[in-house]
């Protein structure tokens, strides 16, 4: 689907973070690895899913594409741009370009303002210097995103869960970014609601031409809206793909478990867990494979480092019993 | 996915329903006053605090006599029809000198507790959002001055600027100050971690405008409520310090210092101890009821600390 | 009690393990009385997994709380209907009373299992408790059988783990902590509210399978409380949906998830996207939406609590609370449309 | 638990120092020449340079620093002007003192506070918990030196059922111990009582009760303990209001105490005594902040981790 392989809008490769713990008198006590050299592309008005369990590293991921913390190392690419080297005034510039979606509707936004407040606030910092073009601005999209423009004074606790994420995605939306990277949107949401937040969020992204990396735990959400997946484990990408390929056939042992686990609609499906190991339980650390303690098709190969092994064009697994697949 | 908390939401969802278009700003004046009158001693407690505010304001009206003029053949009157909480030492009227003593009183926690906000504030914010070695180097300093236990600093501090209302004044706000930088900071540092923080960092909004428009409102509610606390600690400790001799000098008449000179006569004339001390317990009382009203009204966490 | 009309009823068996009729909770609020429960109407059958499914606001955390005499104070209280359970209503029970039934005849074990754990005592002395207070067991033996409980949900070296504090464990782990102290005791019920919604789905998937095990060993009946409807459809027997502080289906799990007959539980089916539906690189079709939100409580209407987001409302809905009607054998519906056709 | 230990008593070094540098410039913040204040007023000009140089006045400040503070190791504060005694020796005859008064006010508070907070939090909303409240707000209303003279008065002069004032029998501590953990008692009772129903809301309280527990365990197994750590914290707090309070009850009993030696000093303008005597207090509320530390330690077991 990809062959003219035009420059695709975000590109990210290498990128690491840690975060170290200092003690009183500021020397770092231990470093705790988040994300570990991931890399990914998203091309122009795609969506990629970024997928994995609580504290896989995908949140990180996505606040150091937005540069919303320092990365280690890599490379982050937005339109060409070097985003880790952009100067502070360059980098104000490029936020508008690039908007973050919230997972918790309710911190998410500052109590004490109004709604027409918060979002106008970017339109402000982005210097719309005339007051009437902000508010027609506001208005619109209120109204784009299913929420009455008089509400306009209101403060956010007078809305709902699902009100207050179509708030959030307002105030993304004003700025018309190209990149929006959405973070668990609609975890928090009861299914009725989160139906219409992904049916809304997919209607903008087709109208303003949006290019997504949606991070959720949701694997049915993830396939869902998302063209292409990566799967995330212990700060890793292990494995990445077209979204139809990776849940038709999953390569990496992790993949595989997450798939099992999701209960489908089917009753009595009848389905075992794999055997409870748990992660804290056996091995970790070192050098070797993140999810070998859990895999039960470990091999002694798995102690070092998994090669990210590119078993087709576009479809990357890092696992050893793909090795050697390619070409 | 809880019941509860999802129904506390829906109850919201009540009241923003309910309220009429653009009144949001009064319906959140209304919920304060609901919240407020919830502890049902805090108007009663402001009441109090108001009417020491009106004595301070029209002490000349309220005074029968002039509270510094010696009638010295009217010497430990008890009370009576001329002298209606009697007189001291030295013939004067101890009701004029109480109602004069509440300006004094009054501007002691004010003054004091205003004077630390506009300093331990603006130290206290910028720690917490800064971080690193700024916030490090505050913090240190900071453990310094809360290591003088309690009144113990301003002791030290006037034992150095010499006695006099004004410098315990001065030495109660200095040692307030560490206290609200720590407040700040501590209240900075979890308001920092809340995701609408993030979002502007995502929208790109400078500091000084997230400072001032999104951390210092949201950090507001604690500082006002931990305020209004010290002004009835400043008072306490301001007329302590005036007690022991180092605060307002004889012949002024504070409270504290009207304490320690009706001390000596405490066998024969204990009116001299009594009235002052009833009005420094009043005031300070209906300042720790109103508080308690404004923490419940202001600090929804704490909704049922009392 | 009154015997409300039921067609269904003498097809089922005459006395189930837990008999919940027509159960009003009242809350109050700031806004005043509200009732997130409103006439709730559940059965359980001895060793069955019941599966209670619904979105946020819907009542069932609150009557898996009523049942057990837990309701928060004192705000909260049973308003009406009884909670038959064996030969005693729950509803009608003192305080020492149901302490008797608690922990012993049913358990409870909730959603949070980071915080529903004491953090100062350990995990072993947590599940021994139960033992000590119900079997009068000496804090020794009862520790005993804690580590045997604790190997029993797959707690490896539970002799040296049961002097854990739960802050060593990982979320599964204290799940399965929480199970151990749930069984300590062999009850008859345990109430599992959002079991695994704190949870990983590969934990999940664990968590569930430790409790489909029990209920086959140990024969102890499970209602199981979710807004997962996956879960219930691999996991339960029966399931009933709520809506509203009411029961709007009650089937049996195949009945329920193959013909589903109420507008809601529709909507709600078709509106989770599932695994395995995108195909040919493209987008799949919208999913289909439920409009509007949940019921205001403190305004509940006069007639069917779906009727302002319902497409198939008709005049009635909006004057008059449908029954809860069998439209086929164990399957009810309370709704004026789709509630009344089949028999 | 023995590194917990180390860890905290290295972090200690600082502060102390810290205090040790303020105590120091407190002498050379006095407006005027320090050699002048210690060798009087009237000294003639031969004399204050005498002073000066035999003090080490004409030094560099850090020398005379790092001279100030190698002295004070190993306990040499200097010679009092007002006794011409040695410091140490001055401070040593009351230091005990006013541990004594500390630890029986601290005790009283700890037992009464505890005691009225959970009564207060098991019957909360109750009648019985609005009279605890309100005792409690009149508790913390009431300055020390108006609270020590009304009991001296009741107690001491009407019903004679303690000594007057003094420190000569194990009698002579009650009154000046009420006096001073009264306040203290209330505080603790307001934060036992709110740290208890917060506790008692918690999910694992839940659990205990859905497992059956009689309500009396829950309370005491489940509940007491967790809702003791924020009681800690604020004994720790409290011991810094002790140590300042100290200063104003010793003067008011007449307790032979570090308190009452600082306000002589201060009075007689003795700055070595007023020095040392800062150092002291502000040293033991430093250690008894890490005693508090410790038993919170003891009390939470996620703390030794971190």
């Amino acid at each position: 689907m990809t062959t003219a392989l035009p420059l695709p809008l975000l590109s990210v490769r290498g990128l690491s973070k840690s975060f170290v713990h200092r003690n009183w008198c500021g020397r770092v006590i231990r470093h705790i690895p988040a994300v570990a050299d991931v890399g990914f592309d998203v091309a122009r008005g795609r969506t990629l899913g970024l997928v994995g369990e609580s504290g896989c590293g995908k949140s990180t991921t996505g606040r150091l594409v937005l540069r919303l913390i320092e990365a280690d190392a890599g490379d982050v690419r937005f339109d060409g741009v070097d985003i880790r080297a952009a100067a502070p005034a360059r980098m104000r510039t490029l936020r508008r370009d690039m908007q973050l979606i919230f997972q918790d509707p309710y911190s998410s936004l500052n109590p004490r303002l109004t709604i027409g407040g918060l979002i106008e606030e970017g339109l402000i910092v982005h210097g719309v210097r005339n007051r009437g073009e902000r508010e027609d601005r506001v208005a619109a999209v209120l109204r784009r995103v299913g929420i009455r423009p008089e509400y306009m004074g209101r403060y956010p606790n007078e809305f709902s869960g699902g009100q207050r994420q179509r708030i959030g995605i307002a105030r993304a939306l004003v700025l018309r970014p190209r990149l929006i990277v959405a973070d668990e949107p609609v975890s928090a949401l009861d299914v009725s609601v989160q139906a219409q937040v992904l049916n809304l969020l997919a209607e903008i992204q087709e109208e303003f031409g949006l290019t997504a990396v949606f991070i959720a735990h949701d694997m049915a959400v993830v396939e869902h809206v998302s063209e292409e997946i990566a799967v995330m484990y212990r700060g890793r990408i292990v494995e990445r793909g077209r979204t139809e390929e990776v849940i038709a056939d999953p390569l990496h042992p992790y993949t595989r478990a997450l798939l099992d686990s999701v209960p489908s609609l089917r009753p009595r499906a009848p389905r075992r867990a794999r055997p409870a190991r748990d992660d804290t339980d056996g091995e970790r650390g070192g050098g070797g494979c993140p999810f070998r303690a859990r895999c039960d098709l470990r091999m002694p190969i798995c102690r070092m480092v998994p090669p990210n092994t590119e078993v087709r064009p576009g479809r990357v697994v890092a696992c050893h019993l793909h090795q050697g697949q390619a070409g | 996915m809880n019941d509860i908390p999802s129904f506390t939401a829906a109850a919201h969802v009540v009241a923003g329903a309910n309220a009429a278009e653009g009144t949001a700003r009064r319906n959140g004046l209304a919920i304060f006053w609901r919240q407020f009158r919830r502890s049902q001693l805090a108007l009663p407690g402001g009441l109090l605090v108001l009417a020491f505010v009106l004595v301070a304001c029209f002490a000349p009206l309220i005074a029968t006599h002039d509270p510094l003029k010696n009638d010295l053949a009217r010497t430990l009157m008890p009370p009576g029809a001329e002298n209606w909480f009697g007189t001291d030492e030295l013939g004067r009227d101890v009701l004029s000198r109480v109602v004069y003593g509440a300006r004094l009183s009054l501007s002691e926690g004010l003054v004091a507790v205003l004077l630390a906000l506009a300093a331990g504030v603006p130290i206290g914010v910028v720690a917490g959002y800064v971080g690193g070695r700024t916030d490090m180097i505050i913090m240190r300093l900071i453990d310094v001055l809360m290591a003088f236990p309690g009144v113990l600093l301003a002791i030290a501090i006037i034992s150095v600027l010499g006695p006099s209302l004004f410098n315990v004044i001065l030495a109660v706000a200095l040692y307030t100050i560490p206290i609200f930088a720590r407040l700040a900071r501590g209240a900075t540092l979890s308001v920092k971690e809340e995701p609408y923080i993030e979002a502007c960092r995502a929208l790109g909004v400078p500091h000084l405008r997230t400072l001032w428009r999104h951390v210092l409102p949201n950090i507001a509610a604690p500082i006002l409520v931990i305020a209004a606390l010290r002004v009835a600690i400043s008072i306490l400790t301001a007329s302590s310090l005036s007690f022991l001799g180092l605060g307002a000098q004889p012949p002024s008449p504070e409270w504290g210092a009207m304490l320690a000179s009706g001390r000596n006569y405490i066998l024969i004339a204990p009116h001299l101890v009594i009235f002052p001390g009833l009005a420094i317990v009043l005031l300070v009382f209906g300042l720790n009821l109103f508080q308690d009203g404004l923490r419940i009204a202001l600090d929804p966490k704490t909704t049922d600390l009392r | 009690m009154a015997v409300h009309a039921d067609p269904s009823a003498s097809e089922l068996p005459v006395s189930p393990l837990l008999d919940v009729s027509r159960l009003v909770v009242e809350i109050d609020t700031l806004q005043g009385p509200v009732r997130p429960v409103d006439g709730v109407d559940l059965r359980i059958e001895a060793g069955e997994i019941f599966g209670v499914v619904g979105e946020s606001g819907c009542g069932k955390s609150l009557t898996a709380l009523s049942i057990l005499g837990l309701l928060p104070r004192p705000q909260g209280r049973i308003r009406s209907g009884s909670i038959r359970f064996e030969d005693q209503d729950l509803a009608r029970l003192d305080e020492r009373d149901l302490r008797r039934i608690r922990g012993n005849r049913i358990a409870m074990i909730f959603q949070e299992p980071m915080t529903s754990l004491n953090p100062v005592l350990g995990i072993g002395d947590q599940v021994a408790e139960a033992l000590v207070i119900h079997r009068g067991l000496s804090r020794r033996d009862a520790l005993a059988q804690a580590i045997h409980l604790l190997e029993r949900v797959g707690i490896a070296d539970a002799r040296h783990r049961a002097h854990d504090f739960p802050h060593r464990l990982s979320g599964g782990m204290r799940q399965r902590v929480m199970i151990a102290m749930a069984m300590a005791c062999r009850p008859k019920l345990l109430i599992a509210d959002e079991p695994t919604t704190a949870l990983d789905v590969t934990i999940q998937a664990q968590v569930l399978d430790l409790m489909d095990d029990l209920k086959a060993e140990d024969g102890v009946a499970v209602l199981l409380i979710t807004h997962n409807f996956g879960i219930v459809a691999e996991r339960a027997a029966r399931v009933a949906v709520m809506y509203g502080g009411v029961v709007v289906e009650e089937a049996s799990t195949e009945q329920l998830f193959e013909q589903p007959r109420h507008p809601y539980t529709h909507g709600l089916l078709a509106a989770v996207p599932q695994l395995g539906r995108r195909r040919d690189g493209m987008r799949p079709h919208p999913l289909s939406e439920i409009p509007g939100m949940v019921p205001n409580l403190a305004r509940p209407a006069p007639g069917c609590a779906f009727a302002d987001r319902c497409a198939l409302r008709v005049e009635a809905c909006l004057r008059e609370r449908p029954p809860l009607a069998a439209v086929a054998p164990g399957h009810r519906v309370r709704c004026h449309v789709t509630g009344v056709s089949a028999q | 638990m023995g590194t917990l230990l180390v860890r905290r008593l290295a972090a200690l070094v600082p502060v102390i120092l810290g205090v040790s540098v303020a105590v120091f410039l407190m002498l050379h913040a006095v407006p005027g020449d320090p050699a002048q204040i210690i060798a009087g007023q009237e000294a003639s000009v031969e004399d204050v340079a005498q002073v000066r140089h035999s003090f080490g006045l004409d030094q560099p400040l850090a020398v005379q620093y790092a001279r100030f503070l190698s002295r004070a190791v190993v306990g040499d504060f200097g010679t009092s002007f007002r006794t011409k005694r040695p410091v140490i020796d001055e401070i040593g005859d009351r230091y005990g003192y006013t541990l004594l008064l500390g630890a029986a006010a601290i005790a009283f508070a700890v037992a009464v506070g505890i005691l009225v907070g959970v009564v207060a939090a098991v019957f909360k909303h109750s009648w019985v918990d609005n009279v605890c409240l309100l005792v409690s707000l009149v508790g913390v209303s009431v300055p020390n030196f108006f609270l020590g003279l009304l009991l001296m008065l009741g107690f001491s002069v009407w019903l004679q059922l303690f000594p007057l004032t003094g420190a000569d029998t194990a009698w002579h501590v009650v009154l000046p111990a009420v006096t001073l953990g009264l306040p203290s008692a209330a505080v603790i009772a307001r934060i036992m009582r709110s740290s208890l129903i917060e506790i008692l809301g918690n999910d694992y309280i839940r659990t205990a009760r859905a497992k059956g527990l009689p309500e009396w365990l829950v309370v005491g197994r489940h509940a007491l303990r967790n809702a003791l750590m924020p009681v800690v914290t604020v004994v720790g707090l409290q011991m810094g209001y002790l140590l300042g309070g100290a200063v104003i009850v010793e003067t008011v009993f007449a307790w032979p105490g570090l308190g009452r030696l600082t306000v002589q000093a201060i009075a007689a303008r003795d700055f070595p005594v007023v020095q040392a005597a800062v150092l002291v207090l502000a040293a033991t509320f430093v250690l008894v902040n890490l005693l508090t530390d410790l038993v919170y330690s003891i009390l939470d077991p996620r703390v030794t981790l971190s």
